[in-house]
């Protein structure tokens, strides 16, 4: 181990302050490990400079698989020669992120082994991030892995990394057993991920409510949001506890509802559950109280994306319901109709919502087999641009 | 180093979740009933069979070194019977069955320096992505800027005082990994000058590919010393960066012209109203690590001023359509310029298209 | 620049491996970057694959989409795995002489 | 004709209005204080200084014949000291300064066949076009389909027990002249097959302006007969007549795929929410002269419908946000199609974008 | 007069129902007008062929004028030759559509010596049309309108005839004279009117009040709407009096009140002022007990339109406040701003409102010379997609 | 199609007097048509309105909006109203030639 101390003035004073440091993190690592320190250095520069160092990502890999590794590069590496390779492993975590200690202890010992000894938990997609290492070890850790029952997750052109909200495992709202879901759509498809066949990336996440804890609605290409058909279940007498407990269920409440479909007399709540959008809300506020209905499913959505290229998109409504048990063939079937759609019609680099976008739904409906339903749009079109399908000349 | 000796394994997927299950939750999994808010930081799920799971949650740096993580998992061990998980914004949960181990399990997360909180209505963690540490593409360092930031909200995280939820994020370019264009609050790293062109991009780049990674079509072809290449009309370019993504030899990182920007007023959950996107309040402010100073102050701003004025259950976005855009300025001081009008695909719809005026 | 050198040659490539001179690629250049993909031998399979690589590149000036790839050569993705066990983007695609493909392949 | 004995006038502009208003206007311009709704057709305004003018209104067929002009004039003389009025929706109103005098005149009105109604949540006259009475580009006859409607609303002229106003336009072509697509309900007339490029192409149109006028850009250059002319690329052609309108040689007109389209839910006051566009309801009905009975049924429809199911105050666009475009279908029986989602360019935005449903 | 009268068994259905019947208002035409005869006769057939008789319009006109008169041809003209020319004369309107019976008649009288006898009362745009003439009675009928004190309003690229609400001349509710600002701005315009200097039409509106009764803010490219900057007025008791009376002050008022900035207490209504946007609800309910401030103006707002081309806008708020006593000064100096902006950069029959959205407001504020202000938009923008104004390198 | 008659000789023309027969436009053809326009004498000034709105139409296919023409002939908007009474489109088009324009002149 190199033992000359990496100065870092700058980053030093990140040290300071109540909320945990990255810094001390980087130098805990440090004491073990030489590309962390320069690591510390090249960081320190980047803050002295107001400029990152890395060169533009690369292209490395492990053998069979087309992704899973993010190449990096210093463009300062004669400088530090340590993280002159610095490539980034996601490795697939486990559904809800739970884990052992020994698990963790696990993967430690590996990276110990083979990297930096600096990990992300997780990354913003999902995966067990293990930040840094040489082209070289690559193989290696990934044979590590493999043996202690870990895989990478996706990159590039592929099915990237599925994650799931903690649902069933520790949520009273799942309305779909998220986990499970999430799971198996990983195992179904290793090929898919571990070998990018598509255009572009597609991201695809599991919330077993509408509150949605896994942010799917804004990030994810498919979205799987848990919901209810039926009424939402209520419990009278814990109502009254929450009102007589101090709840100003009027204002707080029925005010807040967004349909205004609860009403509150002062003895008894009332829902007209045909106007319930499903929102949460009252959920929310009284857990003791009120539960989702019995019949649970989920609204599946698309197209959810960040702004590159064509600014960033919502997922929107494709399946209004599917029931619970009917999840996961519902999802695999459409995937399989999705991503040949995809295949054929999108571009380079193109997202299915973008791709949505640019030949409109009702198109993408056709091609994929589904028939179109109000549900699907906050409003019918305002323009009267109607591609009335071909008719034939004297044809009604 | 022993792994090459085995047969090479393929395909196998993550670990079963089931088998990092504390057994609580195995056994009531699908059947809690609902769950109970205890202090900050610490809640109780109640399953339909009355069986109680303790979860206790820690802020961490996201960044953590495996010494780090043999501290954590010491004190599962110390505590869980070995169980714990990550949420969805980088915090640790330990999970107890064991009510009187809340406190002591704690009081030793604090004194490691880990805070417990980000239930409830409080500030979690922040989202963010690699920035100085590990990209190419970054306009600025994201981990230092949420050191910074919960720094100065610490308190938040450990409290649960605010109207609602308040989810930071920051990404460190456009490219926004993370959920930054649905966050309450988000800092955004911003690039401010066109791509440098570089000569080299005859050799390493796709030029067909580069032309159509430009959303505004900045990006034209053109012949350099014979061979196909591009300019860009600086006009057209927004400073995106897909260019770069794409194609090495079109780099942007400016030391004087990179910096930040804030939005406000997203969400995703569909609690009350539907999911929102950010929107711009501060189009530019400068880099200044290491303690970004201008970016902390109006994060607080923006706060302290939510804080004091959204009603109970109000996310920031929702706030500040009940009290409109203008008094959202006026409020916070920010100043409105012609960044904030929106001048790209659908900006006409983000016109204000009725004659509904506050004065 | 890095430096690829074998049998006497050496090639300016990028520090993945690509070469940065594709003015000077024939198949002989192929056959000595082979080695660096875990590729003993190539057969008449792999020149299938890098020869529509190339004079696609040659064409278009980009790599093909994975789709076409696969559908011009009539080769499953998984196959091309099989002879390029680093996959078509950092194995075909290098040892047709290409630039680091942008996402494509 | 005695007019070209006088000099030439131009830019004269039109006559002051004041010297069209009532006296009683004059007196108390600018000084009103409220109004009353007295019955269906008839209100009265108060103003400061106590003075009352009385307004009758009418409905007319908006095509009128200086016949019928003049025996307007005479009953202005009668009733309202020769003053009248037309309003913004072709509505003719009397205004009279003695109460006594409105039900003599409604009677006589009345009996003439011009009922009196039209205020206050009531259906007033629709605002149409020219459709065939004077138009090149119509794929319908407006003043029929106004006819027809009217005849099967009238009582929702002559009373006013809506739940709010409810505002009809008529639109012969996509141009839309009129107010047709912010009305509570629009008729459109709508082609369906692309142009048919005529030979004389060449003479009489500007290509260039030609191409350039199509939204789609549907409309290529092509050569033909060694002439600057035009092709249509047939999918892409979604019949907006646009490019007809800048070149005669470009017809649209076809007895068998004209036909209408209904549309739903506009409205242009500020009153509570802002104004809206009308959505898509049915995206074709055949043309039907002279009773296009499936037009008027349509309409009739959502008319009750909406009479029974919205609030108080609740126009139908507002009525619909608050139930949903699922149940409107449902309620009304109309079928949902892939015309209803849009696929122009801000398309993405009318998707639904939260996971909030109804069921 | 011929006396062969037209057989139109279609057009006759329409002559039943309680509505009154155009065909009914033709044949009375046609008593004293051939054309109007062949005009019943073509429209007969077109009832009969599903199919307009119009040819493509014509460019007919008087001297000195490029507008204020639509050509039309028929395309049966051998058939039906009293109409085979057919043209519309558009007469600018008095403001606020109040004639005298005697206008009235002078108008009847001018229009039986020249054409068809027929009328609309009036155009969509607010003209008062004569429907129907030959190419050789445009300029005396023009001649004789104008001796009996009428113009001829706007068509083709021009500044189209404005028109205005009722306003103060019988409305409680007028935040500003419509009328006269209608009328003055006409006047002003005489030239652009009459001789299209635009790239494509330019309409004007003026609602004295949001309620908009002459639909500006759907279709007037610059839209002039009352509103006020204080408080409502309130007057208490009459409040009372509308509450005793039956009026549920809770759900119909407050609970409509867009911002929920009103409150009844049982006894008194509280408004937070600065919390309304003047959307005129309250006070449409209650006009005997809320009336708009005292500090009266106008909202500016620009760009409304129909679909063509690229999708039909609603106007957008350029100015939140002008002073009622500054708007036709503002308005005036605004417009030759506008018209400057647009004469430059507007392309061939574009909208003021499609040339905003194409170069975007922030390039057509900076253009005309004003400030943005925050209540230009609905929200900021929710893309990244900025252009930083050119820096020099090293600039800050 | 209807014919314009003059001087013995015809033009094929629309029903608003514009020439069908764009080839055979001269400078004759428009002193015949100028009577049409209430014009009694192409002066000077009418030749330089004339000739660049030809020009234009003949570069470009169509007529040249109304900013352009007045920018590039140097004339006010009324003076062109003052040399063609029946206004630029109408008249000097006409008289240039054109087919009808499509509401840009
Ligand atoms: C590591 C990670 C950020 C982090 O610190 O957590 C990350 C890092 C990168 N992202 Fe990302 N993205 C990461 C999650 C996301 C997310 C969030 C998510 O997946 O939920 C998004 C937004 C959602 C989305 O996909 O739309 C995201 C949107 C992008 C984009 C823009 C995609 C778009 O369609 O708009 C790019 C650009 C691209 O794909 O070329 C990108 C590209 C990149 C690249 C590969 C840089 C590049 O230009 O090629 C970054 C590599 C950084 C490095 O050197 O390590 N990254 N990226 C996240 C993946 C970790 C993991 O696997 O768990
Ligand atoms: C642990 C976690 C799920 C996971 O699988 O990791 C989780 C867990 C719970 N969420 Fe969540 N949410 C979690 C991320 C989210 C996210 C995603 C995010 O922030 O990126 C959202 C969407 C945020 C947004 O809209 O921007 C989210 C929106 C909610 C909401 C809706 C809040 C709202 O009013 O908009 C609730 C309901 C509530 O809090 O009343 C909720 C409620 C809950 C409950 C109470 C559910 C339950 O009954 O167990 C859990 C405890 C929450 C708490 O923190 O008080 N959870 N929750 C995530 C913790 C993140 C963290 O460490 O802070
Ligand atoms: C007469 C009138 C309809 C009526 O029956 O009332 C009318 C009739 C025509 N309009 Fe209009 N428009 C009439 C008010 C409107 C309005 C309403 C308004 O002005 O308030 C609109 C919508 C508002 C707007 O301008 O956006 C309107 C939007 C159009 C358009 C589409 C403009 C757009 O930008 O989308 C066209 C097409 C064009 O300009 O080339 C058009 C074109 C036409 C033409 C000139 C046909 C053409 O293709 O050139 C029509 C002549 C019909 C005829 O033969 O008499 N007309 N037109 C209205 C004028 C009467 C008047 O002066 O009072
Ligand atoms: C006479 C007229 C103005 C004119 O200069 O000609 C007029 C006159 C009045 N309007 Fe209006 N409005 C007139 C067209 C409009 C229009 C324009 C249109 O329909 O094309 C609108 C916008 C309609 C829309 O949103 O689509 C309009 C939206 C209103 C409203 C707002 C209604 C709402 O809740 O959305 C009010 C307030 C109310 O009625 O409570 C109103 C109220 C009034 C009042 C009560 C104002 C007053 O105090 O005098 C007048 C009597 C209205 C009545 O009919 O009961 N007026 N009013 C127009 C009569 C048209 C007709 O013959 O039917
Ligand atoms: S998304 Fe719903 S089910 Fe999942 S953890 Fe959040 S609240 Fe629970
Ligand atoms: S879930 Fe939401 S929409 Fe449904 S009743 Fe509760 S608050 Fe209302
Ligand atoms: S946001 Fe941009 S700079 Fe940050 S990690 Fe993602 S791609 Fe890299
Ligand atoms: S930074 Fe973005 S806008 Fe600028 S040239 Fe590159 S891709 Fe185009
Ligand atoms: S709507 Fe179309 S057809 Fe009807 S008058 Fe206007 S331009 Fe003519
Ligand atoms: S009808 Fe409209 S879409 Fe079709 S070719 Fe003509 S301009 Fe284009
Ligand atoms: S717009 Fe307002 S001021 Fe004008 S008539 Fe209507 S209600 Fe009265
Ligand atoms: S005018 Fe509208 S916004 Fe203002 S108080 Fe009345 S109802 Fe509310």
């Amino acid at each position: 181990m190199p033992d000359d101390n990496p100065k870092t003035e700058l980053l030093d004073e990140l040290e300071n302050g109540p909320w945990p440091s990255f810094v001390k993190e980087v130098k805990l690592a440090a004491q073990t490990s030489a590309s962390a320190q320069d690591l510390l250095r090249q960081l320190e520069l980047s803050y002295q400079e107001k400029k990152g160092h890395w060169k533009h990502g690369g292209l490395v890999g492990v053998l069979g698989y087309g992704g899973g590794v993010i190449g990096r590069y210093s463009d300062a590496g004669e400088q530090f020669p340590n993280v002159a390779h610095f490539h980034t492993i996601r490795v697939n975590q486990p559904a809800g992120w739970f884990y052992t200690s020994d698990a963790l202890r696990t993967i430690c010992d590996i990276w110990e082994r083979h990297g930096s000894g600096l990990t992300n938990m997780h990354g913003s997609t999902g995966d067990l991030i293990l930040l840094g290492t040489r082209t070289a070890e690559l193989e290696p850790t990934f044979q590590e892995l493999a043996q202690a029952g870990f895989d990478l997750g996706g990159s590039g052109s592929s099915f990237r990394t599925p994650s799931c909200c903690v649902g069933m495992a520790r949520c009273e709202w799942a309305c779909y057993d998220a986990m499970k879901l999430c799971y198996d759509l990983t195992m179904a498809y290793q090929d898919e991920m571990h070998r990018p066949p598509f255009p572009y990336k597609f991201k695809l996440k599991c919330a077993a409510c509408p509150n949605d804890c896994v942010a799917a609605i804004a990030r994810a290409d498919l979205s799987i949001i848990g919901t209810w058909k039926d009424e939402i279940q209520v419990d009278e007498s814990a109502v009254k506890t929450y009102v007589s407990s101090g709840l100003n269920i009027q204002k707080d409440v029925c005010d807040l509802c967004p349909t205004k479909c609860m009403a509150w007399d002062g003895h008894k709540l009332s829902i007209e559950n045909h106007e319930c959008v499903r929102c949460m809300h009252c959920i929310n506020v009284m857990p003791q109280a009120l539960r989702p209905g019995k019949e649970r499913g989920a609204v599946i959505m698309i197209g959810g994306k960040a702004p590159i290229m064509q600014g960033a998109l919502l997922s929107s409504v494709l399946i209004p319901f599917v029931a619970a048990d009917e999840l996961l063939d519902t999802v695999k079937e459409l995937l399989r109709r999705i991503w040949d759609f995809w295949d054929e019609y999108g571009n380079n680099r193109e997202r299915i919502g973008e791709l949505i976008q640019r030949v409109g739904l009702p198109a993408f409906l056709d091609g994929i087999g589904l028939e179109p339903v109000p549900e699907m749009i906050s409003a019918p079109r305002d323009n009267p641009y109607i591609f009335y399908q071909a008719r034939k000349d004297g044809e009604k | 180093m022993t792994a090459s000796a085995e047969p090479r394994l393929t395909d196998i997927g993550p670990p079963h979740y089931e088998k990092y299950l504390h057994p609580l939750i195995k056994k009531n999994y699908g059947q809690w009933r609902y769950h109970e808010n205890l202090a900050p930081g610490v809640y109780c799920h109640i399953a339909e069979s009355g069986d109680r799971i303790y979860t206790v949650r820690a802020g961490t740096p996201r960044l953590l070194s495996i010494q780090t993580l043999r501290i954590f998992a010491g004190l599962a061990d110390k505590y869980s019977g070995g169980y714990l998980r990550f949420t969805s914004r980088n915090n640790l949960e330990f999970l107890l069955d064991d009510p009187a181990r809340i406190e002591p399990l704690k009081r030793e997360l604090i004194a490691l320096g880990y805070p417990v909180g980000g239930t409830n209505n409080a500030i979690s963690n922040i989202v963010h992505t690699q920035g100085w540490i590990h990209c190419h593409s970054s306009a600025t360092d994201a981990s230092g800027l949420v050191k910074c930031v919960m720094d100065a909200v610490y308190d938040r995280f450990t409290h649960e005082d605010l109207p609602a939820k308040l989810r930071i994020a920051v990404a460190c370019c456009l490219n926004m990994c993370g959920a930054v264009h649905c966050s309450d609050i988000a800092i955004l790293g911003v690039h401010r000058l066109p791509p440098k062109i570089q000569p080299t991009l005859t050799k390493v780049c796709e030029v067909p590919t580069l032309i159509a990674a430009c959303p505004t079509g900045a990006i034209r072809p053109a012949t350099v010393d014979g061979k196909n290449s591009v300019a860009v009309v600086e006009q057209q370019c927004m400073y995106c960066g897909n260019c770069y993504t794409v194609c090495s030899a079109m780099p942007m990182n400016d030391a004087d012209n990179d910096g930040l920007s804030i939005w406000v007023g997203g969400k995703v959950s569909n609690a009350r109203s539907a999911p929102k996107f950010s929107k711009l309040a501060i189009p530019f402010l400068p880099n200044h690590p290491p303690r970004w100073p201008e970016v902390v102050e109006a994060v607080v701003k923006i706060v302290e001023v939510y804080a004091q004025h959204a009603r109970k259950y109000e996310r920031v976005g929702e706030w500040i359509e009940r009290i409109g855009w203008p008094r959202f300025f006026q409020l916070t001081g920010f100043e409105f310029t012609r960044y904030h009008i929106d001048d790209f695909k659908h900006a006409a719809l983000t016109y204000a298209r009725s004659a509904h005026v506050r004065y | 620049m890095p430096v690829f050198e074998i049998n006497g040659k050496s090639y300016e490539v990028d520090e993945d491996g690509f070469l940065q001179e594709p003015e000077r690629w024939n198949h002989e250049v192929a056959t000595d970057f082979a080695g660096t993909e875990a590729i003993t031998n190539l057969t008449e399979e792999h020149w299938k694959v890098i020869d529509y690589i190339r004079n696609y590149y040659l064409e278009f000036g980009m790599a093909p989409m994975i789709r076409k790839l696969c559908k011009e050569t009539g080769h499953k993705l998984s196959e091309i795995y099989n002879l390029f066990p680093s996959g078509p983007a950092k194995g075909a695609c290098k040892l047709a002489g290409l630039p680091k493909p942008a996402g494509c392949v």
